[in-house]
């Protein structure tokens, strides 16, 4: 395609991070900076009777200390999503404050901030600060949250209930065709709480300058301009063209990195406050506390098959905790980003999913890698193998028969679905064969046979996802209550050198957009990857926009930068035709030059670069520079997908789960930089993996959390996963320019189901059909004694 | 208290806190912020540094402990521009995403390799038991030691 | 994370440690490896106002082999047993042992005298040196004296070390044939089941780590052993097992009772 | 966190009542109490400072003695703030003679912990809880025996 797009080009970041000399926040140090440590509640919901100061006030070094009864206590943080209820009364949104003012809500909640001159006295003087609290009862669970007695998260609602939420089909159409269903497999269940964990923790240091009554704010985020715009707009009713903010390199997102988060405000206003710099950096006891998990879910559903195994409906009630406030996206994650997918890559001709989902006193909850797609996934792909089970089916054939024939979105016609999606196009069985081809899977139920035979538990888990990325149509969001657009900005600069600046709104957090832009933006302008910067991550810098999340910065940031790379050859074209002296018409553009077709006449990108700046020889009427910003909303969600199959061994005697194989075979349409999306893949699965086996945040019944650290939250190490083999097909995005998809996501949200499914087919033959996540040596054990 | 520490062949004496952890000391004191923190609980590995030759976890040792000793970073591992055959093969092998916690992946792989020339795939993995990494899946890490072993044999 | 304020003082012998130690004694921690004992003061769970280091003093981390015996300096760190031939050859139990301790950094930092005196009821050390019957020896203001490992655990995170003692040294006999093994919690990866198994004649001696709130000698299981691995049945035979998030006494328990079985057979 | 377990005390229930009840024996046996100040009959105002292994801090606030029955038990309620987090225990505590002239202590209760000691400490706080209530028995023990000598 050229001479960068689909190769494994090296990533230029790579140089700075391997020599240690990235720039992450907490590596930034400003003149006069103070330190700050916050007082955080040690209980999941109290009454602060009485906080005093007067002792940590006296301490070596402190500058200040605010609590809530400061005017910063006033201010909060805005959710960025309204999600109604069904009865048309509005979303209930409570205030989140920069500090806890009457009542704490959640465990870790702040209460107070103590700056001073360095971390040692801050985090001493945070100790002397006495809060006097009054505990109250809590609730965790978001099933015992609606409980008639359950203890209030907010005390102006009646209940706890944020808002409540349906989509698919009528109830009652779907209920009686569940009634008539020659078989209905039920699933009871709860998708675990998650710590997104990545490994940098948030940092944040704010800046004030008096003299221009300008804030900067440096902070460990994956969107700068939606910072901005929450921080100014809604939090703390500042002017954007007052602030900047600044992200430069992340240490991994996941999602955690997304939200406006309080101490992002709160730290803008203590600046100006004290007249200083504040930095503040989590710990990693913090980070559990504070940073938004993932997930939550309590399901119930239910799926009715006809007699050869066809789906004929299915029903699912949720209830999906937000935990005490409403962070930036969560009201998004159960609902639009979750109820969509319940199509899945199967026909299902009557779907209703209806969702409750209350406030508890927990952290917030908002998107995590996947955010509503691994959930819906996990449903799907574990209640149509459990199906199969109970049938007697092979998990392959009942998926067979159950697939949305292939359609490219051209010839054929996107897949409209009962759940308000229109896919863009797909060809399942392709994946779903590539990747039993690649495993072996005939032989591999040989093997399983023998292993039987020997008492040794083998099992194979598939699992066929889909996930629709790349938000989205502003259009189409604002309608499901976004209150921000989601297009993406994207700014090409030709500098009067030849050579290229390029401004993307996208934000690398690890994902290679250095190079994977400069790629296609090399290849489109026929110019070498050298001659191209990829510029991000500052608000001074950007002129706009939204961010990375989602696996958007491809099919959106990078169609954004496709509009401008057009604009530039386009007046190019014009420039290049006056210097040749042809009409526009006859020149062709190829290998970083305008030539007159038929003849050796041509005029280089340099030239008309110059050209355009030193404009003595120049089009009449035409504007001079070559620089173009343009904003891309796409047409569409993308809607990769492909089919992950796990293999796995049982220990019999501990009921220890030991992943011996794990096979993706993933469709993200057109590939820019293979090396890239594979790594994107392995991140993803090992994530996916960690969520079936590993991890859980567990709150105990009073709102303590007993997995605070990495003594007792298990991620996956390296002894813990094999070799990922990974493959790809390839069905084009027809709706942008790339014809991409999104990788980001797509290992996380494929490979859960398929592991728990390897580990519920290792014991089948002992009537296991369901166990509950994480697959704890114990969970298992106790599965196979029942 | 006064300590003399050698970091990256350059000999330094500062009056520090006990209190003070090595990777504070380096981060704070040096401006070697290259060494991460990305836990409390010596449980992730992204501030691990080689003191005395040895891979060690610097937010897990006070920088008075390091008195007198000889301690490399990440900064250290380049020798005149050029990577060190470890971090060239991190690139090579795309093993690293956001690259937080690479610097300690890099430093502990020193450590792996000087035990085991020729490591197998299990030794690479138990050798990184110690370091966390939430992008990767490991499998590229891995592969990057791999190669990383074949060059130094080479 | 940042410890609360303390002194530092490095002692260079065996005795000024001690002096230092009865001086300060209640208000001071010893510090070897700091492995255990750095993160606990990190999180502001401990607060020691001094710190004794003890490590560098001379004489102290060497391993020397007599005629039956292997002795173990207190200093050592995992990485120095782990990689000693002399171990590998005459106490090859601990170097199964030292491979499922921590991770390379912690072995190159945590020593053996350091993790005996922490005691953690989830250590793996403890089940090794009660099946070796190995013995502690401690230097106090009164002097040397030995302790029977049997006689050393007391508790979780107690010893019976004086608060004027420290761990000198750990001497083993040399075991020809001995198992370690290892079922490991996954985020920690301490033993949530740490069992070490000796044989000697027709006879075994089994220590267990994980399990109850301190390591211990499973005499039902040496009693019933008589070379039927059947004997495993009597892991926690008498003992209150732990329970946690991770593994409740029931599944604890039964996997106390398939590791020794697998640590027999082995 | 479940507290419960047992110990046989080589002195008669009468003796041992006494002995709960008197706040110098309480303070003097008590693992840690630095302190011990009677706020109403009952009711005291405690400071404590627990050393466990890795564990080690000052505690401040509220023991009180209830549910009352001469020589056959109560119910002791612990409320205890410190840095690390807080402690709330409610423990039952019922006694029954054995043998020649020996008491047998059962007790049960359920710990409330928060903050730092909840988040990183539950595993460690189990076994901190049963090491302090060992204590508390051996010196109990120790000061039966000082009486009767």
């Amino acid at each position: 395609m050229g001479n960068f797009i689909g190769k494994a080009v090296k990533r230029r970041e790579d140089a700075r991070f391997l020599k240690g000399a990235g720039t992450y926040t907490d590596d930034i140090k400003l003149p006069k900076m103070t330190q700050s440590a916050f007082v955080r509640s040690p209980y999941a919901h109290a009454k602060i009777l009485s906080i005093d100061i007067t002792e940590a006030e006296k301490a070596d070094g402190v500058v200040a200390i605010f609590t809530g009864k400061d005017p910063c206590g006033d201010y909060g943080v805005p959710c960025g999503w309204q999600v109604d209820f069904k009865n048309g009364e509005t979303m209930r949104e409570p205030k989140h404050p920069l500090l806890a003012k009457d009542k704490v809500k959640h465990l870790g909640e702040a209460v107070a901030i103590v700056i001073a001159e360095t971390l040692e006295q801050a985090r001493d003087a945070a100790e002397l600060v006495e809060v006097d609290y009054e505990e109250l009862p809590a609730v965790t669970n978001p099933l015992k949250a609606m409980e008639k007695d359950a203890p209030l998260v907010h005390d102006e609602w009646e209940d706890n209930a944020a808002f409540d939420w349906c989509i698919g089909n009528d109830r009652a159409e779907v209920e009686a065709a569940l009634e008539k269903a020659h078989h209905v497999t039920v699933m009871e269940y709860r998708n675990q709480r998650l710590a997104p964990n990545a490994m940098e923790p948030r940092s944040y240091i704010a800046d004030y300058d008096v003299n221009g009554d300008r804030y900067t704010l440096y902070t460990s985020t994956q969107n700068p301009h939606l910072i901005r715009l929450l921080l100014c707009a809604f939090a703390l009713g500042i002017p954007e063209h007052k602030v900047r903010i600044v992200s430069r390199d992340v240490g991994g997102g996941f999602g955690s990195k997304i939200y406006h988060y309080t101490e992002e405000a709160l730290l803008t206003w203590a600046s100006k406050e004290i007249g200083r710099p504040v930095k503040w950096t989590s710990d990693r006891s913090e980070a559990f506390l504070t940073d938004a998990h993932g997930r939550d879910h309590v399901v119930k559903s239910k799926m009715g098959f006809d007699k050869d195994g066809k789906i004929v409906a299915h029903l699912t009630d949720e209830y999906c905790g937000m935990g005490a406030y409403l962070s930036t996206f969560a009201p998004a994650v159960p609902t639009y980003l979750h109820g969509t997918l319940f199509q899945g890559v199967y026909t299902t001709p009557l779907i209703h999913l209806n969702v409750t989902a209350p406030f508890t006193h927990t952290v917030p909850v908002d998107a995590y890698r996947g955010a509503g797609r691994p959930e819906a996934t996990y449903l799907l792909e574990r209640i149509i193998s459990k199906g199969a089970q109970e049938m007697g089916m092979d998990p392959v054939e009942i998926r067979l028969k159950n697939f949305i024939p292939p359609f490219d979105g051209v010839e054929q016609e996107g897949y409209q679905t009962q759940v308000a999606l229109q896919y863009d196009s797909g060809n399942y069985e392709r994946a779903l064969k590539k990747a039993l081809d690649k495993l072996g899977y005939e032989d591999f139920r040989k093997e399983q046979k023998k292993a039987r035979e020997e008492g040794r538990l083998l099992g194979v888990g598939i699992s066929t996802y889909i996930e629709g990325c790349g938000i989205a149509p502003s259009a189409v969001v604002g309608a499901l209550g976004a209150r921000a657009g989601l297009y993406e900005v994207g700014q090409v600069r030709v500098q009067p050198t030849g050579k290229v600046s390029v401004f993307t709104g996208s934000h690398s957090h690890g994902q290679g957009h250095e190079t994977v832009f400069a790629q296609f933006v090399a290849d489109k302008l026929g110019i070498d990857m050298a001659d191209v910067e990829i510029e991000h991550g500052d608000t001074d810098q950007v002129a706009f926009g939204m961010g990375t999340y989602g696996s958007r910065s491809l099919s959106v940031g990078g169609s954004a930068i496709i509009k401008s790379i057009d604009k530039i050859l386009e007046k190019g074209a014009k420039i290049a035709a006056h210097k040749l002296e042809a009409a526009e018409d006859d020149l062709e553009y190829a290998n970083g030059k305008w030539t007159v077709k038929g003849t050796e006449k041509s005029v280089s990108f340099g030239d008309v670069a110059l050209t355009a700046y030193v404009p003595h020889n120049y089009p009449e009427g035409l504007e001079p520079g070559l620089d173009f910003s343009s904003f891309y909303d796409p047409g569409n969600f993308t809607y990769p997908f492909g089919t992950h199959i796990a293999v796995v061994e049982v220990d019999k005697d501990t009921g220890k789960v030991e992943l011996q194989r794990f096979v993706a075979v993933d469709d993200v349409g057109n590939i820019m930089n293979p090396m890239i999306v594979d790594g994107q893949i392995h991140g993803g699965v090992a994530q996916g993996v960690g969520q079936a086996l590993l991890e859980e945040v567990v709150y105990d019944e009073g709102g303590q959390m007993i997995t605070g650290s990495y003594m007792d939250y298990a991620m996956p190490r390296a002894d813990d996963l094999p070799m990922i083999e990974t493959d790809n097909t390839v069905t084009p995005c027809p709706h942008n320019p790339l014809g991409v998809k999104g990788a980001g996501e797509a290992g996380a949200i494929g490979s859960t189901p398929a592991v728990v499914n390897a580990v519920v087919d290792a014991l089948a033959h002992l009537g296991v059909t369901d166990i509950q996540m994480p697959l704890k040596p114990q969970t298992v054990w106790k599965a196979m004694q029942n | 208290m006064n300590v003399t520490i050698t970091v990256n062949g350059k000999t330094y004496t500062h009056d520090i806190e006990p209190r003070i952890s090595l990777v504070q000391y380096l981060r704070e004191t040096l401006d070697l912020t290259g060494t991460h923190i990305g836990c409390d609980t010596s449980g992730c590995g992204a501030c691990t540094v080689s003191v005395n030759g040895e891979a060690v976890k610097s937010c897990t040792m006070l920088a008075v402990q390091a008195d007198g000793c000889e301690v490399t970073t990440i900064e250290g591992m380049a020798q005149n521009g050029e990577m060190h055959p470890i971090q060239a093969a991190f690139k090579e092998k795309h093993g690293l995403q956001c690259g937080f916690c690479t610097p300690g992946m890099v430093m502990v792989a020193a450590d792996i390799l000087k035990n085991h020339p020729n490591p197998s795939e299990e030794e690479i993995r138990h050798g990184l038991k110690g370091n966390f990494c939430r992008c990767t899946g490991y499998h590229n890490i891995v592969k990057s030691i791999q190669l990383a072993a074949e060059t130094l044999n080479e | 994370m940042i410890p609360a304020k303390f002194d530092y003082i490095k002692a260079s012998s065996i005795s000024e440690a001690v002096n230092l130690l009865d001086k300060h004694g209640y208000d001071a921690k010893i510090l070897s490896g700091g492995q255990s004992l750095l993160p606990a003061m990190k999180l502001r769970l401990n607060r020691p106002e001094i710190v004794i280091d003890i490590h560098g003093i001379p004489g102290m981390d060497t391993i020397e082999e007599t005629g039956d015996e292997v002795i173990i300096g207190a200093n050592c760190t995992h990485t120095q047993i782990l990689n000693s031939e002399v171990v590998y050859k005459n106490l090859n139990i601990m170097h199964q042992a030292v491979q499922t301790l921590g991770d390379v950094q912690v072995r190159n930092r945590g020593t053996i005298g350091g993790s005996l005196a922490h005691a953690d009821p989830s250590a793996d050390y403890p089940a090794v040196v009660l099946a070796c019957e190995a013995n502690i020896e401690v230097e106090g203001k009164n002097g040397k004296r030995s302790i029977a490992a049997t006689e050393f655990f007391e508790g979780i995170f107690t010893t019976a070390l004086e608060d004027d003692e420290i761990i000198t040294a750990v001497r083993f006999p040399k075991i020809a044939h001995g198992t370690y093994l290892k079922f490991y919690q996954s985020a920690s990866r301490f033993a949530v089941v740490g069992v070490a198994v000796v044989h000697e004649g027709s006879g075994v001696k089994v220590g267990i780590t994980g399990v109850a709130d301190t390591p211990y000698r499973a005499t039902e299981v040496e009693k019933a052993y008589n070379g039927n691995s059947d004997a495993a049945e009597h892991a926690v035979d008498g003992v209150e097992v732990m329970s946690d998030h991770f593994a409740d006494s029931e599944y604890r328990a039964h996997l106390a009772k398939v590791m020794v079985k697998r640590a027999l057979e082995a | 966190m479940k507290i419960k377990g047992n110990y046989t005390l080589s002195t008669t229930p009468e003796i041992f009542w006494q002995m709960v009840m008197d706040p110098d024996v309480l303070e003097k046996v008590t693992p840690g109490i630095k302190e011990l100040k009677a706020l109403s009959p009952d009711n005291y105002e405690a400071l404590s400072e627990v050393k466990v292994g890795p564990v080690r801090g000052n505690f401040k606030g509220n023991l009180s003695i209830k549910d009352k029955v001469e020589q056959e038990g109560c119910t002791l309620v612990i409320d205890q703030k410190s840095k690390m987090g807080n402690v709330i225990a409610e423990i039952v505590m019922t006694l029954a003679p054995e043998g020649e002239g020996q008491t047998k202590v059962e007790y049960t209760g359920e710990a409330k912990m928060s903050g730092t000691l909840a988040s990183m400490g539950q595993r460690i706080m189990s076994g901190v809880v049963s090491t302090l209530s060992k204590q508390f028995f051996k010196s109990m023990e120790a000061e039966i025996a000082a009486r009767k000598a």
